[in-house]
């Protein structure tokens, strides 16, 4: 057990450094001995962690986008914080417009969910959003 | 291709076939966004439209944003459907997961198999 | 012009993360449109350094690494900094011992000079050690 | 294989190859130091050993060490030599930035030259 071994990683939040995220995960995941499948779930959900980061939380002022990620024995916790504007979580409403201009369909949180063992948002217009997600590493023999 | 993608366009069978190679995330998706576009005009009344995802290796939300919304046009245009092929299983479960397909398009193994479809369809 | 856009990648000492800072540096290098030869480059002086704070900053301890990757419009700007023991740069002269333990060749600095366009050291037993380094975009035809 | 190494060793015309595949770096370097090991437990006498880098993509000084200390070891056993075949122009590049080449070891293009020539060699 002890104290997880930390990773953390600061990107600007422009689309270009999404991509940068995603590899530096995957590599993270790649060293626990993630399957080929849960790797490629870890980088879906830490990409759009930061896409949303970047497409909602600071206008058009460029912010920044701080990831870190916890290594424990038997699972990956990654927590993705921006300082921006913040959300309400309970009131997503008009994210399912029709607004053709609006790329999004709400997929991104639900991805998030779908593809992690465990997705914590706390957001609020003060202290922008933070995203904590967890992936539990397959449970081994010995562990049994 | 690393982070980055490439995209162009061709037709089999009167079916105009979009060529994916890369990761389609928030950063490369105007790049297929600008493909549709152009298919959508030089092919006006245009039913059928196929992506071909065989050498895409990751894709997100934003992707599928974009394909759904070619799919919502491609429906306003004539009815059509987008007819995704070669997704690997992993990009599948992307499909699956977020509830989108056959709603908005199909998905179909290969290019074979989506054309002979396509043309039993319109029999 | 302006102010460069920046990176941040803090790891442990430990041979299990460089090869996540070199994904990170293949990644930002490969936005900013490097050929391929030159992010090969970068991501051998970027390991270099990394392995020289594995192997010898903190001896048996585990310490910080901390990545600033510093995006100019001409050139990357990487800088790799421990807080371990620090060395005198002016003095390496057992690097070349014949001590067959000993699997370095003095090879890692020699490496970072041929292949980046600069690299400055500065160690020091207080600070530890801090490399600085710059790999040049090729120049474009509308510079000239 | 991104950001490790996988390791196997076979034998033709009598001389051993490490075929090696993936990134060798200060992570993975121990299991070439252990192949290696391997390969003088296993022939004694050994005069040629092939190292074969077709699936590497990655070397660094970590890497040419580990290959130096071999060579330093097989020059001591037989005045035998290490040879090293297809490296991409990259590897080449940092093998001879090393100023290693020669001096430790041999490089050539595949195994087949690499084969002949050390047939010659004995001759
Ligand atoms: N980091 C963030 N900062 C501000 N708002 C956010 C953030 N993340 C998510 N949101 C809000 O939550 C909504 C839902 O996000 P998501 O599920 O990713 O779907 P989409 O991006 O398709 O709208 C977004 O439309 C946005 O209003
Ligand atoms: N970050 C560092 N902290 C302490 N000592 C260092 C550091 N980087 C380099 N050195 C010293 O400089 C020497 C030369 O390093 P290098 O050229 O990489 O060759 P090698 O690792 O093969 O010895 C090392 O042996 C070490 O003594």
């Amino acid at each position: 057990m002890g104290e997880p071994i930390k990773i953390e990683l600061t990107i600007p939040s422009l689309s270009d450094y999404v991509g940068v995220a995603r590899l530096s995960a995957s590599g993270i995941a790649n060293r626990m001995k993630f399957t080929h499948e849960d790797i490629e779930d870890i980088k879906i959900a830490v990409s759009e962690a930061c896409t949303n980061a970047v497409q909602y939380a600071y206008g058009d002022i460029v912010g920044e986008i701080k990831l870190s990620f916890f290594i424990h024995d038997n699972y990956l916790e990654i927590k993705v914080k921006d300082n921006g504007r913040g959300f309400d979580i309970n009131n997503q409403a008009d994210t399912n417009t029709n607004d053709p201009e609006k790329i999004g369909l709400g997929l991104g949180i639900v991805f998030m969910r779908s593809l992690m063992d465990k997705v914590d948002y706390s957001s609020s217009v003060d202290s922008g959003t933070e995203v904590i997600m967890i992936k539990k590493l397959p449970v081994q023999r010995n562990d049994v | 291709m690393v982070l980055d993608l490439n995209v162009s366009v061709r037709e089999k069978n009167s079916v105009p076939i979009i060529d994916l190679e890369g990761e389609i995330d928030v950063y490369t998706y105007p790049k297929l966004s600008d493909a549709l576009k152009l298919v959508f005009d030089k092919y006006p009344t245009v039913k059928d439209l196929i992506i071909n995802l065989n050498n895409v290796r990751y894709i997100d939300s934003t992707g599928l944003g974009v394909i759904a919304n070619g799919a919502n046009q491609i429906s306003k245009i004539s009815n059509g459907y987008i007819t995704i092929i070669n997704a690997t299983p992993q990009i599948r479960k992307i499909f699956d997961v977020s509830g989108l397909v056959s709603t908005n398009f199909y998905l179909f193994d290969n290019e074979d198999v989506a054309l002979q479809n396509l043309a039993n369809k319109s029999n």
